[in-house]
């Protein structure tokens, strides 16, 4: 089984602006999203529809916890998930005084304690964007900020970014008929401005900057939330050689990704782009050979 | 508070980050809780007990701040022999009066000394006479409330310092006295009353201890969970006590923050569109008790603390009124004030207007249909009006309640048998104004106006100065005495085109203009002689120099942390009140870490990074001379200046209508007799007695669960500026109440649901959401189990629904008629019942569990 | 990238005018920017410069835009008739005028110079209850008129 | 070809969502992208049989062949126009050349083919032009074979697991299923004296098929949504027909109605392939652990040391 080279489809690439052609372009913007701050007020997806006009789309109680959004979406681009899970721990025997942060992030409280996760899930804006990939017509493009938006003067809305993205994040919106994700505020980038999200989230769950920068923020809360004794935290898409090349748009959780709805080892399709080309020329050559040998019989 | 404070919650996420504990109590785990390093469960209604626990580990422990206790608090006063305790008379204090359901303080009091100085004897007198001509009949209560609310604030006048024990020994001395009275507080008792377990409340005990003291301090903050209660002042009234005694007050990092509902609700109270106080928590002019001006200031001029001024700030409100008509030989058109004799609050008015004495109303801005308790009473006293002005943003059901509101549907009312005449009128929002508003830590900030309004809208300010305009003109011929007031009154405000007065002169007008027109500076500049008018004393300074201080923007990063060129805050731009306490009797910080205000010997004045709240130049060591009066007798180790006393009150002598200490009551409809005392709710509580607020029977098998209402960070209070918007309706959509999985499997309810909740007022219908953040209560033995309701819904909207306010009795807290929001209800699978049988359904509960057909004569008529 | 993507800005570039407001949900005092072009708000976002909420908003602070320019706001004054089934048109000036008639009226009816002996020079007919978004000074000359009109019960949201 | 059950993996434990998808469902339209599949296959492989009827003298079966191309490419147009959310863009589509994007590789065939197999197809009927025909049928042929199963690539090249994991196997299946349909067209249409190499096309096909869904399957967990529920009826139903008109082809190909029949049934096979292909995907993508059991063992192998081979399977 042949690993495709590593090249600037798949792996490490650290200045994807550049690799998509801009000669000097600012450095790489991102999200930072530390979900152990986040206090699910939702303040995020009110202002990401506020500034992009996006439309409401249905009044309906999911009774997914608190998450009545329940997916991002053409018309959901910002998505609050809520998880209640409660603590198996035992009832606390003593714990004197509070140590800092028990044990794991959830505040324990009497008997069976629960833990309530909430975290705002965006766009990845990936290294390795396969929707981007695959895009037959240009119209999503990767930004000089390193971003990648769908442009709207040029969708056609053939979908296929749709079953491309590994984390189900792009959709068409049906009665529009393109496709709509987050753009990072690529209209405001352009004006030095911070993306309406992070600049209204009241705790700074969601944290805008250049991705060098914010990867060194995160790993130092990291660092501090396991000195603290919260090791459940772990980093996601933090990493420039997981199966997307890294996330621009990445997060601190503090439970496995699935059970926020995020896939474990997300990988670009595109990484797999060279084996899926030979055996589609194999498979050709064996229709020609069908042919042939289908003429070379005796004349019936 | 991250619920419904989120931008403020920052703060609190910033602290845990440098290490505080954050410790959120509350009956169900929400999303403060979630960023909590501790949650404590806890039942709605039983926050004295719990604190009361607190108070007892404290003064157990010896655990208080002691040198704080002992300097600024009035722990070492010797109180009166007379004065029995709750410990004496299992439940109430000395001075009750059963028929009247008040309290006569007099036994409260300090010792009186042996030998009083004239001014203390006259006083002693003054106080004696009021209390008695008070009376038991509703005058004497009128007069409680507003003397109670009227110290908005400041603390009632004393008539002596009385007798100290600063080694707290004395068996009298308000210490001991604090002592035996929360001894019955145990953590087993907290455990049976509160549902919380020894551990925790220990847990939280020795947090709040280790985190307070000289180097360390911890703040309070809350909501309407502790206001909306018949014990809710009091409720309040303990977390000062606990933060008198931890050395908590005054000082940064410390208090008590109320985190207000609204945009200017400070403003509201502070500017009081309310019955029993005029701007400048100035009292309304009582029949009885006021029947001249200077009775009307007796009460506190002379005394010691800033409220010794009292006659300059209220000779400069009727100024502001009423201009040149106000003389010194009317006294300052004193007489066209009109007069209080009793409750006339909101409940009060509402049941009036049942009984038809009321037949005008204005709702400006204010949905009491959904918004208020016991939403079928409000409607009801709507329907029986002559005419009833709205003025709103959206179409809300206190405008439609003849069209369509509940009552329509279950046929109690007909909508061609409604005579009210119903004016709508669109009124600005806030960007179609400029004007002021008084956030949360009484800060004034303006907003500036950025467009015009559009169509019919106009602002309250235009409205109400047209109207005022009209009436005048309709009533410029009058010669009857009763319209002078209105002939007299200075209402010539500069107005543009569309007739909107200049907000700006208005803000000029309450900051208040000296003998030469110009603006004053400080409320220490008003004059009792009539020189001076000023809209509302304690706003004084916010256009000082001719600039509107509200307006200044200047960035937080351009200034230090107190960040005191933003806005303005009342009084005198200060930002943290009695910070003389943040320094040690002799005027040095109490620690290097905690340093905010101290004095600087050198230059004589006391210095800091905040504007310090004390007389600038009066020494730390300074004692007054006998007999001085206001600013005067303020000692330099007195860091509560509005006191008489100048010391933070453990032991309220007067001022308070149930009691000089905090007490547990079981709210008005409790699941449980009261573990602490034979006495059941708060003998002083004002009731309703009407048709339409009967109240469930305590401890009923027919109302065996406890319900609470709250609100959700994605709505607004009762929704009128939140369901009529797409963005937030989509969040939170429906109508639900919130059960634990216990409850759900003892009454079959399934998640996601309907269940029909019931109590003798009426019944509504709300999706289920079982979850396990809210939690089965074990006290004692018996298990309660809690249902939350959020309140935001209502027939209108992009999504109608019912409003959990129908469910709410109207019982009120004595001291300042705000309704106990818990009640007790039962729950049912399946949605309610419609039209008439809504009406016999609930007929059949009040049967089964006995409820009269009027509640009883409530103690206040 | 298209011409489009090339050339596009924020709109808020090319507002007018950028006004400084505050948030007029809760209590915690959020300052907010409202962008303005051509007579209507384009944008409300947080202002960083405060100190209370450094340039943060909540979702309903974020929801503002959506407050002012709602289509459901009601921008005619409606009227109800006594009895009536419908609400009818009327002008505004109409309006005032009727409710200050009313107000008169009401007020003189239910008039108390003296209750129980003792002078009131008060009316109970009419009632007020505010909310509490209201402005300082809206809320100073509602008092202000209110009590030289003397009706006395008036109340608002901070009681209830 | 055994019809055993599959022993499936028993109901993996995996953590998700409040069991909602990690993927969005691809919002391609039924029956307009299947229909696309189908006739991309069709038209693919009859431009092959087409140039080789031309070469060994079968006009009939030239015919045929030449208007099933000419057909079928026109009707993938309309299909694949139509299931655009902006169909007035679809000039769009040739914007860019993007190798990694088979949707963009794909129209830069199908433009072509089309206008070749067109040509072909026209001036065989019309007569006009006869050899610049020959020359365009040829090039048609050409690129009958990419175009026939590209449309592998296409669904391969996302991340709906069914779909991605078998990209070494979809491709033969679609091949193997264009030539049934063009063979089994022309068995139809075709006398059957022209029509052996049309036999012997869907025979072939109907093998290359076979062997390749038969690999798909043995893939685990991933492969579930081929074998069960509605897509798994269709595959079966397809296995089923194509075994069918395989045998029929072998013991009467001779006879004229015998013919005809299993060329239907060839027909319906290589339809009912593409439907449950398609569907096959939107089930893995609709279910959470198609995502996350696949890609937690792969985690788990990662950080095992297991680290040499990056894609299952």
């Amino acid at each position: 089984m042949s690993t495709p080279v590593e090249s600037s489809l798949w792996g490490r690439l650290d200045d994807p602006a550049a690799d998509a052609g801009y000669a000097d372009h600012p450095k790489r913007k991102g999200f930072f999203t530390d979900t152990s701050v986040c206090i699910g007020c939702k303040a995020c997806e009110v202002a990401c529809k506020e500034w992009n006009q996006v439309p409401d789309d249905g009044f309906l109680l999911t009774g997914m916890s608190y998450d009545n959004s329940q997916q991002l979406g053409a018309s959901t681009w910002r998505h609050v998930a809520f998880v209640e899970k409660p603590i198996d721990v035992p009832a606390p025997v003593d714990l004197g005084m509070p140590t800092i942060g028990s044990e794991d992030q959830g505040a324990v409280s009497g008997d069976a304690g629960v833990r309530w996760l909430m975290s705002s899930d965006v766009c990845k804006h990936c290294t390795h964007a396969a929707c981007l990939d695959v895009c037959p017509t240009g119209a999503l493009f990767r930004t000089e900020f390193g971003t990648v938006v769908v442009q709207p003067d040029v969708c056609n809305g053939c979908g296929y970014c749709v079953p491309a993205c590994p984390y189900g994040v792009i959709d068409l919106r049906k009665e529009d008929g393109r496709a709509f994700k987050c753009t990072l505020c690529y209209d405001r980038l352009k004006d030095d401005q911070t993306p309406a999200c992070a600049q209204a989230c009241p705790t700074e769950s969601i944290q805008f900057g250049d991705l060098d920068e914010l990867h060194e923020r995160a790993d130092r809360r990291l660092a501090e939330l396991h000195e603290k004794g919260v090791d459940v935290a772990r980093l996601y898409g933090r990493d420039p050689e997981d199966g997307v090349g890294g996330d621009g748009a990445f997060f601190l959780l503090l439970d496995e990704p699935e059970v926020y709805g995020l896939p474990p080892d997300p990988v670009v399709t595109t990484r797999d782009i060279g084996s899926i080309w030979k055996h589609v020329g194999a498979a050709a050559g064996a229709l020609v050979a069908v042919g042939v040998a289908s003429f070379l019989g005796r004349r019936r | 508070m991250a619920e419904a404070h989120p931008v403020g919650f920052q703060w609190v996420v910033e602290a845990k980050r440098r290490g505080a504990t954050i410790i959120h109590v509350d009956p169900r785990f929400t999303r403060t809780s979630a960023l909590a390093d501790v949650h404590v469960p806890i039942r709605a209604g039983s926050d004295i007990a719990f604190l009361g626990g607190l108070v007892n580990h404290v003064l157990s422990n010896d655990a208080d701040f002691r040198e704080y206790v002992v300097a600024y608090t009035n722990a070492a006063n010797i109180v009166d022999s007379d004065f029995q305790d709750t410990e004496d008379l299992d439940g109430l204090f000395s001075g009750y009066d059963p028929e009247s359901g008040h309290y006569d303080p007099t036994t409260w009091r300090y010792e009186p000394p042996e030998d009083p100085t004239s001014d203390e004897q006259e006083l002693q007198q003054e106080l004696e006479h009021e209390e008695h001509e008070g009376g038991s009949d509703g005058h004497a209560q009128a007069h409680l409330a507003a003397q109670s609310e009227a110290r908005g604030s400041g603390g009632a006048a004393v008539p002596w310092k009385g007798r100290r024990d600063e080694t707290l020994q004395h068996p009298r001395c308000v210490y001991q006295i604090l002592k035996r009275h929360f001894s019955r507080y145990t953590p087993e008792m907290v455990q049976e009353v509160c549902g919380i377990s020894p551990e925790q409340l220990r847990q939280v005990a020795e947090s709040l201890v280790a985190n307070s003291g000289r180097e360390r301090t911890a703040a309070f903050c809350y909501a309407v969970g502790w206001t909306q209660h018949t014990t809710g002042a009091q409720m309040i009234r303990t977390a000062s006590i606990l933060q008198l005694l931890l050395g908590n007050i005054g000082r940064p990092g410390g208090g008590i923050m109320a985190l207000r509902g609204h945009a200017s609700i400070q403003g509201s109270t502070d500017i009081p569109t309310l019955f029993n106080i005029l701007p400048g928590y100035l009292p309304m002019r009582h029949a009885d008790q006021h029947q001249s001006l200077d009775q009307w200031l007796a009460d506190d001029e002379g005394k010691a603390g800033f409220w010794g001024e009292s006659r300059s700030y209220a000779v400069s409100l009727l100024k502001s009124y009423w201009g040149d008509a106000a003389t010194p030989d009317n006294d300052f058109c004193f007489d066209y004030l009109p007069r209080v004799t009793g409750d006339h609050s909101s409940y009060t008015t509402v049941k009036a207007q049942i009984e038809g004495r009321c037949k005008g109303y204005f709702l400006v801005g204010e949905n009491p249909a959904v918004g208020s308790a016991n939403g079928k009473m409000q409607r009801l006293g709507l329907a029986n009006l002559d005419w009833l002005v709205v003025r709103d943003l959206q179409m809300i059901e206190s405008a439609t309640f003849w069209k369509d509101g509940p009552e329509i549907e279950t046929g109690e009312l007909v909508t061609e048998e409604i005579g009210t005449e119903v004016f709508f009128l669109p009124a600005a929002s806030h960007v179609e104004k400029a004007g002021s508003f008084t956030q949360t830590q009484r800060m004034l900030q303006w907003r500036d106006k950025a467009v015009e309004p559009p169509g019919d809208a106009r602002s309250e300010l235009q409205f109400y100065f047209q109207l005022g305009k009209r009436i005048r003109q309709k009533l410029a011929g009058s010669t009857d005495e009763m319209d002078r007031p209105l002939l007299d009154l200075t209402w010539d405000y500069p107005a543009d085109e569309l007739g909107d007065p200049e907000p700006e002169t208005v803000l000029r007008e309450i900051n208040g203009t000296g003998p030469d027109g110009a603006a004053l500076s400080a409320y220490t500049e008003l004059k009792a002689d009539g020189s001076t008018a000023c809209g509302c004393w304690i706003y004084c300074g916010v256009y000082a120099d001719e600039t509107n201080m509200a307006r200044r923007r200047k960035p937080h990063w351009e200034q230090n942390q107190v960040a005191p060129e933003w806005g303005w805050v009342w009084p005198a731009n200060r930002r943290i009140l009695y910070n003389r306490a943040s320094a040690a009797p002799d005027g040095s910080p109490w620690s290097e870490r905690k340093r905010y205000i101290w004095w600087d010997a050198d230059e004589g004045k006391w210095t800091g990074d905040d504007v310090p709240d004390f007389i600038p130049d009066r020494s730390p060591d300074y004692v007054p001379e006998d007999g001085a009066k206001g600013p005067a007798a303020i000692r330099g180790t007195d860091p509560f200046i509005m006191q008489t006393d100048g010391k933070g009150w453990l032991f309220a002598t007067v001022g308070l209508a149930d009691g000089p200490m905090p007490t547990h009551y079981e709210p008005p409809e409790s699941p449980l007799p009261n573990p602490l005392y034979q006495q059941q709710n708060n003998p002083t509580r004002r009731s309703l007695a009407t048709a339409s607020n009967p109240l469930n029977p305590s401890y009923t098998e027919v109302f065996p669960y406890v319900f609470t209402t709250y609100r959700l960070t994605e709505h607004h209070t009762a929704g009128g500026m939140s369901r009529t918007l797409p963005y937030l309706t989509e969040l939170q959509p429906e109508p639900f109440c919130e059960v634990s999985p216990r409850l759900a499997a003892e009454r079959g309810l399934e998640h996601l649901g309907w269940a029909t909740i019931v109590t003798s007022r009426t019944a509504i219908e709300a999706r289920v959401l079982v979850t396990d953040r809210v939690r089965s209560l074990r006290l004692g033995d018996r298990t309660i189990e809690q249902i939350g309701l959020p309140y935001h819904w209502g027939p209108n909207g992009l999504v109608p629904g019912d409003s959990p306010n129908d469910l709410v009795n109207v019982t009120m807290d004595p001291n300042v008629y705000i309704q106990d929001k818990v009640g007790t209800c039962d729950i049912r699978p399946g949605r309610r019942p419609r039209g008439s049988a809504l009406t016999a359904y609930v007929e059949e509960y009040r049967r089964r569990a006995g409820v009269e057909e009027t509640t009883t004569e409530g103690t206040q008529g | 990238m298209s011409r489009r993507s090339d050339t596009l800005e924020p709109r808020t570039v090319e507002a007018d005018k950028v006004v400084d407001s505050v948030c007029p949900y809760c209590a915690v005092g959020c300052a907010q920017k409202v962008f303005v072009k051509d007579g209507k708000v384009t944008q409300i976002e947080g202002n960083p410069a405060s100190p209370i909420s450094r340039g943060r908003l909540c979702p309903k602070g974020s929801a503002s835009k959506q407050l002012v320019t709602s289509p459901t706001r009601v921008t005619k004054v409606r009227y109800r008739r006594p009895y009536a089934t419908e609400w009818e048109d009327l002008d505004l000036e109409t309006a005032v005028d009727m409710i200050a008639d009313r107000v008169i009226k009401t007020r003189r009816q239910f008039w108390q110079e003296e209750t129980d002996g003792k002078r009131t020079r008060r009316t109970l007919g009419i009632a007020s209850l505010g909310g509490a978004t209201l402005d300082n000074e809206e809320n100073y000359l509602m008092k202000k008129l209110y009590t030289a009109m003397g009706a006395i019960q008036i109340e608002n949201q901070a009681r209830i | 070809m055994s019809f055993r059950e599959r022993a499936m993996v028993p109901e993996p434990e995996f953590e998700s969502y409040y069991g909602r998808p990690i993927l969005k469902q691809p919002t391609w339209k039924t029956p307009d992208v299947p229909l696309y599949l189908f006739l991309g296959g069709l038209a693919g492989a009859s431009a092959v049989l087409a140039e080789g009827a031309a070469l060994t003298g079968r006009p009939a079966l030239e015919k045929v062949a030449r208007l099933a191309a000419a057909g079928g490419a026109a009707g993938g147009t309309v299909a694949l126009v139509h299931d655009l959310g902006r169909p007035e863009r679809f000039l769009n589509m040739l914007r860019v050349i993007k190798p990694t994007s088979p949707l963009s590789v794909g129209s830069f065939i199908l433009a072509p083919f089309g206008a070749l197999a067109g040509a072909a197809a026209a001036s065989q009927v019309t007569g006009v032009l006869p050899r610049l025909g020959r020359l365009a049928g040829a090039g048609a042929a050409a690129l009958g074979p990419p175009l026939a199963t590209y449309t592998a690539a296409l669904v391969a090249n996302t991340a709906v697991p069914a779909w991605h994991e078998a990209h070494r196997e979809l491709p033969f299946v679609f091949a193997g299923s264009g030539a049934q349909a063009a063979g089994g067209l022309a068995m139809m249409l075709v006398p059957t004296d022209q029509a052996g190499p049309a036999r012997r096309m869907a025979l072939g096909g109907a093998a290359v098929e076979i062997l390749a869904a038969e690999g798909i399957l043995k893939k685990g967990l991933v492969a579930e949504p081929y074998d069960q529920g509605r897509p798994g009826k269709l595959m079966k139903v397809a296995r089923f027909a194509t075994a069918a008109a395989a045998a029929a082809t072998v013991v009467g190909g001779r006879s004229r109605v015998l013919s005809a029949l299993a060329g239907a049934t060839y027909l319906t096979a290589s339809l009912a392939t593409r439907f449950g292909v398609f569907e096959a995907g939107l089930e893995s993508a609709r279910d959470p652990k198609y995502v996350v059991v696949p890609q937690k063992e792969r985690l788990a192998r990662k950080q095992t040391g297991g680290a040499a081979a990056h894609t299952a399977g």
